[in-house]
């Protein structure tokens, strides 16, 4: 659970400055517009350029799923129903060029997340404000207003006028497309190849489409306005398009630049753990962290025989968690899932377990729920999964359900689509098929981002990607979810959310199956290592060299 | 010369446009939507729809095909919210997903893409026709068995677990070699060999087999002509025999086969691109049909057609050279 | 070829005992790819089944015991993070992958060779319209058609089947080139004017005059298309168009155990061991065919070579093995 | 006496049968040969095609080494233990001391690199000091000595761009250019006319004279060996039947089998009673069209021109060449060493395209019909190729090359088809046993023969035959004319005769043409243009007739020197 959620730490004398810091990827950082990131609170290689309204805590362990003010002086003033937020800016906030940040170029920033040419951004804006959803971007709309429902009153303060209640704001307000953009600098879909700077490091050379970053020092960023981010390296090279393979190599290896090195976006898999074992020198150089990530067998109650509920119930008694938890790369890197929410505080993880299969699974249960169900001499079904080698739709995880249903006398054809196809298939209310392997996380760690776009009736969407996989339209979860969005005491809320998703799970829309660790290894000369709890990242906004 | 330049040409350019008819029509009943893939999975469906507007998608697959050639032919516009991008002639449009003009990442990347595969087609050539010929001199011998297992095993094994073996052992326990980045010829020439050696090795170990073994098999065809015989009944040391007359009647097939793999070298060896993180035009390519990015797809496969038809092309023109008889057609 | 002369070959392939070999070789594999219920059963176990208590599930899977947990249960040991058996994946692998090498390669021969005969062969004409067609496919990334192609079959179409066709359609073109760069050249000789003046139609001379001379490279390079195709087909289940789970083929097999190759070798070396035994086999066969094919080899082929030729039966039947 | 150059001492070789195959089919290719050659001597071998002179040549340089031939007796060279040589050594002695013609000259030279440089690189091999460049200059020289006009030019061709004799003379060249001991000469002069003919046999001559070079001829043409041996080895299938001095053998001869062969020696000034052209005695097939009436002009050619290469490297082959063939006549074509008369022929039949002119066959134009349109007509028009190795497919049987046509036109079925291509090997003088063997198993003439039975197989009208008994014994040459002589009065045959040979020219053409640098110089009924030759080449070409009297022979040759 998540009590294991701690990092190493790094090498023991306190963290200097200076030195440059190198981050071995796999992705390169194609997208480097604030408005086209859809990252978990601004992670990874952005946050070191980027800043926001609030920004997640950069701690070790649970604290770090925590939201604190970044731009803002807090993380945000709600009015009594939560649906207007209030922000303002701390002084002496500069660009790297030296130009004040005001609130208009976080509006403009905004704005222009809306346009069409600089799609990719998560939902939320387009959904919570008022307007938001009839709002093309600053591009098509010439008024001067531009977005109404964001006040600019003054150079320092931001009004968010939102359709309902949403207690969650400050959360979001951790999202890149919070950033400040500065209209003069505003060159379009061009703007990612030098995007101006609010945070610590500046970009000075970015070539092969994201491929290769150098980054160094905004002169105009001051610490004393960025409590968050250390900044310890003077420089730091990102170099990406690298395979996860190579990557792990090079980190355990820590030649030359690579002792100084580590990576965002690469997990150590199970040949590797298993390797490590026995390396003392190595198990001290891993990292552990946590993304809020469930992965699930998900139903279509619209197609037969999942519209029965002993014959969902019946696979959730067959599943053998033991032999997918394997096939995910084994008990280090994936925790067996017996509820839809992760198994961490800050989701409103509220242990439960509706159908226990213990830990490998009870086809006797599951015989006689379809005996019950009228299929006596068995079933025949079809899962469907993706084919791209991911921990969360891998062949391999649907290839332990099978067997483990064989036992059950389930017979499960496979069907392996194409990434792009699955994705379609799966979410298209047309073509959904009746059992799929799915995988969801969170956009920050609450339970609503989490259960509501899997199960809030009113989200099922018709022409376009819907998640509701169940279709559940139930009026008790609507309400529900609505009352949740109105606390601002996000400590409450998570216990509610947690009872909620105890309730969703009675149902058997879905069989939770494991929760992914993230094990990262990094170089030996590298300090001060923070596993971000919220999305399972190693910062690189706290990293020293020296 | 001049004539058979100009019907090269224009079979190359013949070529090139039934490649972008044929991956124009591919793309259509591939899976994905691009739109919906620059926009997020959650967009809605208006919003799928500007994306598709913005990126042209909504017109029929007819226009959409002759919007490219015009811009293959005069450039063309493209708005980037603030302003206007001009892309020049020939112009094979933006990327979906990240707007860049496909030239300019074409062009980036093509280097690198040249100096992997022009670099390894040397060492395979080195090693494949070497072995091949030793083994066509030493028939029979341990030299030749030696020589004939180690090729084979080189074509038995996946380039992925060839190269990260080489990796492991080069770069992370003996350490002579650093972790490969691309280091362009312009900037240091002797980086850039240092650097790319080992992807060189991993590609020319899976290629050469087959060259040693048609070489050698090639070879001792040749061998039994009559006019190897002249050459022995006049004392000329098998070793010349060997690597100057029978080499000789070998050179077709070799050549044949090496335009091949030159070719589909600019778009094959996205594998070894990945594994020892070259940004080549493999990779691009495997990131683009991923993610359905049409007028990269559509650049790169072009890039690999030009590369193809050229390296076809010197290769009439080095047979006819090695042979005489052969006329240019 | 007149069944007497086919018969011949066959005289002077079987006397070759490398030949024979490699043959041998080549019957057991496919042997046990038929067999491999049989033998499976034999040893108990199924290609399958999940042994979760064979491994360790805290380092990411790996076999418990020596050499990837190779015992008396497990003849070849157990499989990383499911625990099947491996004895029983490779039999069974050994049917998928030497259906798809082979299918593919005779796919890759017929299409390469017709269209390279074709194009050396014919008028310029002719030569110029499948030279080019050459080379659309050869320039036609087997990704971009891959995907595309899953996209419009139907899911239950047989999958060996459908990576028959992909790798074999897309990937003729060497063998087409080098068919025509030979043909290029021997279509200038004398015996081929002389089948010309017989009266024979173009097609019959490339059969008649043109094949046995081109049987040598086509032969050559088509048992290195063998194993190349299985490397192919271990690719393609990158990109979800090869075999499908929980089938294994030799190629899928190499491919995922790529990471596991310090942690686990065993698993890498199987199936690598298999395809390197497959590779050779073929290679060696292939090479007693063609000489087999080559009425000449016996003679003027190795004149001047080694030792005295006095009162000796000199053994040349050795002469090219391997 | 001073030490044999050459001593050979019961000989013999056996080629085995084939991997797998009985071993009665072994060939026993010389048996318990003996001889020895002085050096500054020469040695003639003549006798029956296939009675094992090629085979004896190789063993000289033990070029069966590794073949799986058997090789038993002795064999020194200078010396040397042949036979037992370690590697080394035997390299030495290959081109070094001893140097070889090789019987088939079209195939026995490197189609890939140029002349001068193959001769180059021979030279340099036994003279590792010499410079490329002086080795190059030694080819050039080489081949004008042999006369090879423009030598230096000529030097840079490719083999396929040489003429058959040009090509010979270019294999002559090479073995001169390593200055041998011994020269062995497998029918050296085959392709070449007659006055190139004596002047490669003058050079010979000359070269033994001043460097006692020791000379082994090969030869079926007796009155080459006339006036170029000093000793004569008559062999039959693989023995000795005589052996003596070329003046004792020539004119008393001993054994009955030297009495055949100088018997059947055709000879220049011999007229023969021609009977008018015949009407065919019986069709063999059903004609295809009509058979045309006798007389009757086949093959009419006006103007044909023939070009090779481009610009610079243009030659003119064929220059403005008119002739007619009428139906079942036979056409000698006679004229220097490359000369065109292949390049003439080839255009005949239609394998190559003429560059200009126009060529009728019954009336109908088809100098610039397709290969399509030509099909229907390819039967009718048959080559014999001058060149028999490389017209012979290695990879098929004879039997088969030799059925094919008749497979191609598909009428017969196959065991008719069998039957009729065993029946044509014997007519040929080859044994129909030998249908299933590969052609590298026969002697030159044999193949020759082969070439032969083919062209007949389907039935042609015309025949081009290029020098098509030029390898071939007098004996077996007499038997093949008799074949073509009894073809054409069964199928009303024309003929066109191409051959260096004047006296078998003679003895088969109604009429005869004379070419020399593409163009024909002289032409007219066979027995006016050979008693009285109105051009001063074709009166030259019958003055270099090799004569069958050593005596004679040595004269002319004392002749030619002065002048
Ligand atoms: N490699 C071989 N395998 C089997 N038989 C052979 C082989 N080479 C030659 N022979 C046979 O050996 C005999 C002698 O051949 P050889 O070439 O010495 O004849 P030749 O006297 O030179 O005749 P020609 O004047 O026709 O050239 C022939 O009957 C021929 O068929
Ligand atoms: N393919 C070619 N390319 C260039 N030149 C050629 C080619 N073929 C023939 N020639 C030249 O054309 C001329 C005539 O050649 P051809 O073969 O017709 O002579 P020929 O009369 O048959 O001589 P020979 O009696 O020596 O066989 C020669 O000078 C030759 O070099
Ligand atoms: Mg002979
Ligand atoms: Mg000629």
């Amino acid at each position: 659970g998540p009590k294991d959620s701690s990092a190493a730490g790094g090498a023991e004398d306190a963290p200097k400055k200076g030195g440059t810091l190198t981050i071995l990827n796999s992705d390169p950082q194609t997208d480097f517009d604030p408005a086209r990131l859809y990252t978990s609170g601004g992670g990874k290689v952005p946050t070191l350029v980027f800043r926001t309204l609030t920004t997640r805590n950069r701690e070790n362990g649970a604290p770090g799923t925590k939201v604190v003010p970044d731009l803002a002086t807090d993380t945000g003033r709600p009015s009594k129903n939560a649906t207007v937020w209030t922000y303002t800016l701390k002084d002496g906030l500069k660009f790297e060029d030296g130009s004040p940040i005001t609130s208009a170029d976080i509006k403009y920033g905004i704005e222009r997340s809306f346009a069409a040419e600089l799609s990719g951004g998560a939902p939320y804006l387009r959904d919570w404000l008022v307007g938001g959803d009839t709002y093309e971007g600053p591009y098509k709309d010439k008024s001067k207003d531009g977005l109404k429902s964001i006040g600019t009153p003054d150079e320092k303060t931001l009004v968010f006028h939102l359709k309902k209640p949403e207690g969650e704001f400050p959360l979001l307000a951790t999202q890149t497309q919070f950033a400040p953009v500065p209209r003069k600098k505003d060159n379009g879909t061009k703007y990612e190849e030098h995007p101006v700077s609010s945070g610590p490091y500046k970009v000075v050379k970015n070539t092969g489409d994201g491929e290769h970053l150098v980054l160094t020092r905004n002169e105009n960023w001051s610490e004393k306005t960025d409590v968050e981010r250390h900044a310890y390296p003077d420089t730091i090279e990102v170099k990406s398009g690298l395979d996860s393979a190579v990557i792990n190599q090079r980190l355990s290896t820590g030649s030359g630049a690579d002792a100084a090195a580590i990576t965002t976006d690469t997990n150590l898999g199970p040949a590797e753990l298993a390797q490590i074992g026995n390396d003392k020198e190595l198990q001290k150089r891993v990292g552990t962290g946590h993304f809020g990530y469930t992965n699930y067998l998900a139903f279509n109650p619209e197609v037969k025989p999942f519209d029965n509920p002993k014959v969902r119930q019946a696979i959730a008694y067959a599943v053998n968690r033991q032999s997918v938890v394997n096939a995910a790369g084994g008990s280090s890197l994936a925790e067996p899932a017996t509820t839809f929410l992760p198994n961490q505080k800050s989701f409103g993880y509220t242990p439960a377990d509706p159908f226990p299969a213990g830990k490998t699974g009870n086809p006797g249960k599951a015989k006689e729920l379809l005996k019950q169900a009228g299929y006596k001499n068995g079933l025949s079904i079809t899962l469907t999964h993706s084919t791209a080698k991911n921990f969360a739709t891998s062949p391999d995880v649907a290839t332990a359900v099978q067997e483990a249903l064989k036992k059950a006398g389930i017979t499960v054809k496979l069907a392996g689509l194409e990434d792009n196809d699955y994705k379609d298939k799966v979410h298209s209310i047309k073509d959904e098929p009746g059992l799929f392997i799915g995988g969801w996380g969170a956009d920050w760690p609450s339970g609503g981002p989490f259960l509501a776009p899997i199960f809030d009736g009113r989200q099922i969407v018709k022409d376009a990607y819907n998640f509701n996989h169940a279709q559940l339209d139930d009026p008790a979860v609507n309400h529900e979810i609505d009352e949740i969005n109105k606390l601002t005491d996000l400590t409450a809320a998570a216990g509610r959310w947690g009872a909620l998703d105890k309730k969703i799970g009675e149902k058997a829309l879905s069989v939770p199956l494991f929760h992914p660790v993230y094990k990262r290894l990094y170089g030996k000369d590298v300090k001060n290592i923070v596993i971000s709890d919220w999305d399972g990242v190693l910062d690189p906004s706290q990293v020293a060299v020296k | 010369m001049t004539g058979y330049a100009l019907r090269r040409l224009g079979g190359a350019l013949i070529v090139l446009f039934l490649l972008s008819v044929l991956v124009y029509l591919l793309f259509y009943v591939a899976p994905g939507d691009p739109a919906r893939l620059a926009c997020g999975p959650r967009c809605n469906a208006e919003q799928i729809r500007q994306v598709q507007d913005q990126l042209g998608l909504n017109e029929p697959l007819l226009t959409q095909y002759l919007h490219f050639l015009q811009g293959v032919v005069s450039g063309r516009d493209y708005s980037t919210g603030t302003g206007v991008l001009h892309c020049h002639a020939p112009c094979f449009g933006l990327s979906y997903q990240n707007d860049q003009p496909v030239t300019e990442l074409l062009s980036a990347r093509l280097p690198v893409t040249a100096s992997l595969a022009l670099g390894a087609m040397v060492l395979w050539l080195l090693l494949g026709v070497g072995t091949g010929l030793l083994s066509a001199l030493r028939r029979g011998g341990t030299t030749e068995r030696v020589l004939t297992v180690l090729t084979l095993t080189g074509t038995a094994t996946p380039v992925f677990i060839t190269g990260l073996l080489l990796l492991m052992i080069f770069c992370a326990y003996l350490q002579w070699l650093p972790f490969p980045t691309y280091v362009p010829l312009t900037e240091d020439p002797e980086q850039w060999a240092w650097n790319l050696l080992l992807p060189w090795t991993a590609l020319a170990l899976l290629e050469s087999a087959k060259y040693a073994r048609l070489t050698r098999s090639a070879t001792l065809e040749t061998l039994a002509e009559d006019h190897i015989r002249t050459f022995r009944a006049y004392g000329v040391r098998e070793r010349t025999v060997i690597g100057r007359h029978a080499l000789r009647g070998a050179l077709p097939p070799v050549i044949a086969l090496n335009a091949v793999d030159l070719g589909a070298m600019f778009g094959g060896a996205m594998l070894t691109e990945t594994l020892f993180g070259l940004p080549g035009i493999g990779q691009l390519l495997v990131h683009s049909v991923r993610s359905v990015d049409l007028p990269v797809v559509v650049g790169a496969v072009l890039a690999i057609g030009a590369a193809v038809v050229l390296a076809g092309a010197v290769a009439d023109v080095l047979y006819a050279l090695a042979d005489r008889r052969v006329t240019l057609t | 070829m007149s069944d007497l002369q086919e018969t011949g070959v066959w005289r002077r392939l079987r006397a070759r005992p490398s030949a024979v070999v490699a043959a041998a070789v080549l019957a057991v594999l496919a042997l046990f790819a038929l067999g491999a219920p049989l033998l499976s059963a034999l040893e108990g176990q199924d290609p399958t089944t999940y042994h979760d208590s064979l491994i360790d599930s805290a380092r990411g899977g790996v076999p418990l015991g020596p050499y990837g947990g190779i015992g008396a249960d497990h003849w070849l040991g157990v499989e990383p993070g499911t625990g099947r058996d491996l004895f029983a994946r490779l039999l069974y692998g050994a049917r998928i992958s030497l259906l798809v090498a082979l299918g593919a390669t005779v796919v890759q021969v017929l299409i390469g060779v017709t269209i390279g005969l074709a194009a050396g062969f014919g008028s310029r004409f002719v030569d110029t319209v499948l030279s080019r067609f050459t080379d659309v496919m050869v320039a036609l990334p087997m990704l971009v058609f891959g995907v595309a192609l899953t996209a419009v079959v139907p899911a239950d179409f047989p999958r060996p089947l459908l990576l028959i066709i992909v790798i074999g359609l897309l990937s003729w073109g060497g063998t087409s080139r080098i068919v025509r760069a030979q043909t290029l050249s021997l279509k200038k000789l004398d015996y081929v004017a002389a089948a010309r003046l017989g009266g024979s139609r173009p097609w019959r001379v490339a059969r008649r005059e043109l094949l046995p001379a081109l049987a040598a490279p086509v032969i050559t390079y088509a048992a290195i298309l063998v194993p190349m195709n299985m490397v192919v087909e271990a690719s393609l289940s990158f990109l979800g168009i090869g075999v499908r789970p929980p089938a294994s083929s030799w190629g899928q097999m190499l491919s995922t155990a790529t990471t596991w190759f310090r942690a686990d070798p065993t698993y890498v070396l199987l199936p690598a061991a298999c395809l390197f035994v497959t590779v050779l086999a073929f290679t060696v066969l292939g090479d007693a065919l063609r000489t087999a094919l080559d009425p000449r080899e016996r003679s003027r082929l190795r004149v001047g070579t080694r030792g005295g030729s006095r009162g000796a039966e000199r053994a040349t039947t050795k002469g090219a093995a391997v | 006496m001073t030490a044999p150059l050459v001593e050979v001492t019961d000989l013999a070789i056996t080629f085995p049968a084939g991997e797998g195959a009985r071993p009665e089919d072994a060939v026993r290719a010389v048996d318990k040969l003996s001889f020895t050659l002085a050096p500054g001597r020469a040695l003639g071998i003549v006798g029956e095609s296939g009675s094992g002179k090629s085979t004896v040549a190789a063993a000289l340089l033990d070029l069966h080494r590794g073949t799986g031939a058997r090789v038993g007796g002795t064999v020194r060279v200078d010396g040397l233990d042949v036979l037992a040589a370690p590697e080394a050594e035997l390299r030495r002695l290959r081109g070094g001391t001893a140097a070889m013609i090789f019987q088939d000259p079209l195939s026995s030279l490197d189609p890939y690199y140029a002349i001068g440089d193959q001769i180059a690189e021979v030279h340099r091999v036994h003279r590792p000091d010499a410079s490329w460049r002086t080795a190059r200059a030694r080819a050039v020289e080489a081949l004008d000595r042999v006369g090879i006009a423009d030598a230096a030019r000529r030097a840079r061709s490719r083999p396929h761009e040489f003429s058959g004799g040009m090509r010979q003379r270019a294999l002559i060249a090479m073995a001169l250019a390593c200055e041998p001991r011994l020269m062995i000469a497998d029918e050296p002069t085959t392709a070449l006319d007659v006055t190139v003919q004596a002047q490669i046999l003058d050079l010979l001559h000359e070269l033994r004279a001043e460097t006692a070079m020791g000379l082994v001829l090969v030869t079926h043409d007796l009155g080459v060996v006339a006036g170029s041996v000093d000793e004569v080895l008559v062999m039959r299938a693989g023995r000795a039947v005589e052996h003596g001095p070329v003046g004792e053998v020539l004119s008393a001869p001993a054994a009955p089998y030297t009495k055949e062969l100088l018997a059947a020696v055709p000879r220049v000034d011999a007229v023969r009673e021609r009977p008018a052209i015949p009407a065919p005695r019986k069709a063999v097939r059903p004609a295809p069209s009509a058979a045309p009436a006798p007389g009757e002009p086949l093959v009419e050619a006006t103007g044909l021109r023939r070009e090779f290469g481009r610009r610079a490297a243009r030659t003119t082959a064929v220059e403005e060449v008119s002739l007619t063939v009428r139906a079942g006549e036979t056409l000698g074509l006679v004229g220097e060493s490359g000369s065109g008369k292949t390049t003439l022929g080839r255009m005949l039949v239609r394998l190559l395209d003429p560059t200009a002119g126009t060529l009728r066959y019954r009336g109908r134009e088809i100098g610039s019909l397709g290969e399509r349109q030509l099909r229907p007509l390819r039967s009718e028009l048959q080559m014999v190729f001058q060149d028999p190795a490389s017209s012979l497919n290695p990879r098929r049987t004879i039997g088969e090359s030799v059925a094919d046509p008749l497979r191609a036109a598909g009428e017969l079925d196959d065991a008719a088809i069998v039957r009729r291509a065993r029946e044509l090997l014997e007519r040929v003088g080859l044994d129909p046993a030998w249908y299933h063997r590969y052609p590298h198993e026969f002697s030159g003439g044999q193949r020759q023969r082969v070439g032969i039975a083919r062209a007949l197989a389907p039935s042609p009208r015309l025949l081009v035959c290029d020098e098509p008994v030029s390898a071939l014994d007098v004996t077996t040459q007499a038997q093949v004319m008799e074949l073509l002589g009894e073809l054409r009065r069964e199928l009303g045959l024309s003929l066109v005769f191409i051959a260096h040979d004047l006296a078998v020219v003679r003895a088969v053409s109604d009429r005869v043409a004379v070419m020399r640098a593409g163009r024909i110089v002289e032409e007219g009924p066979v027995d006016t243009v050979y008693d009285h030759p109105q051009h001063p080449y074709t009166q030259g070409l019958l003055a270099a007739v090799p004569v069958l009297d050593p005596q004679v022979a040595a004269d002319r040759r004392a002749l030619r020197a002065v002048a």
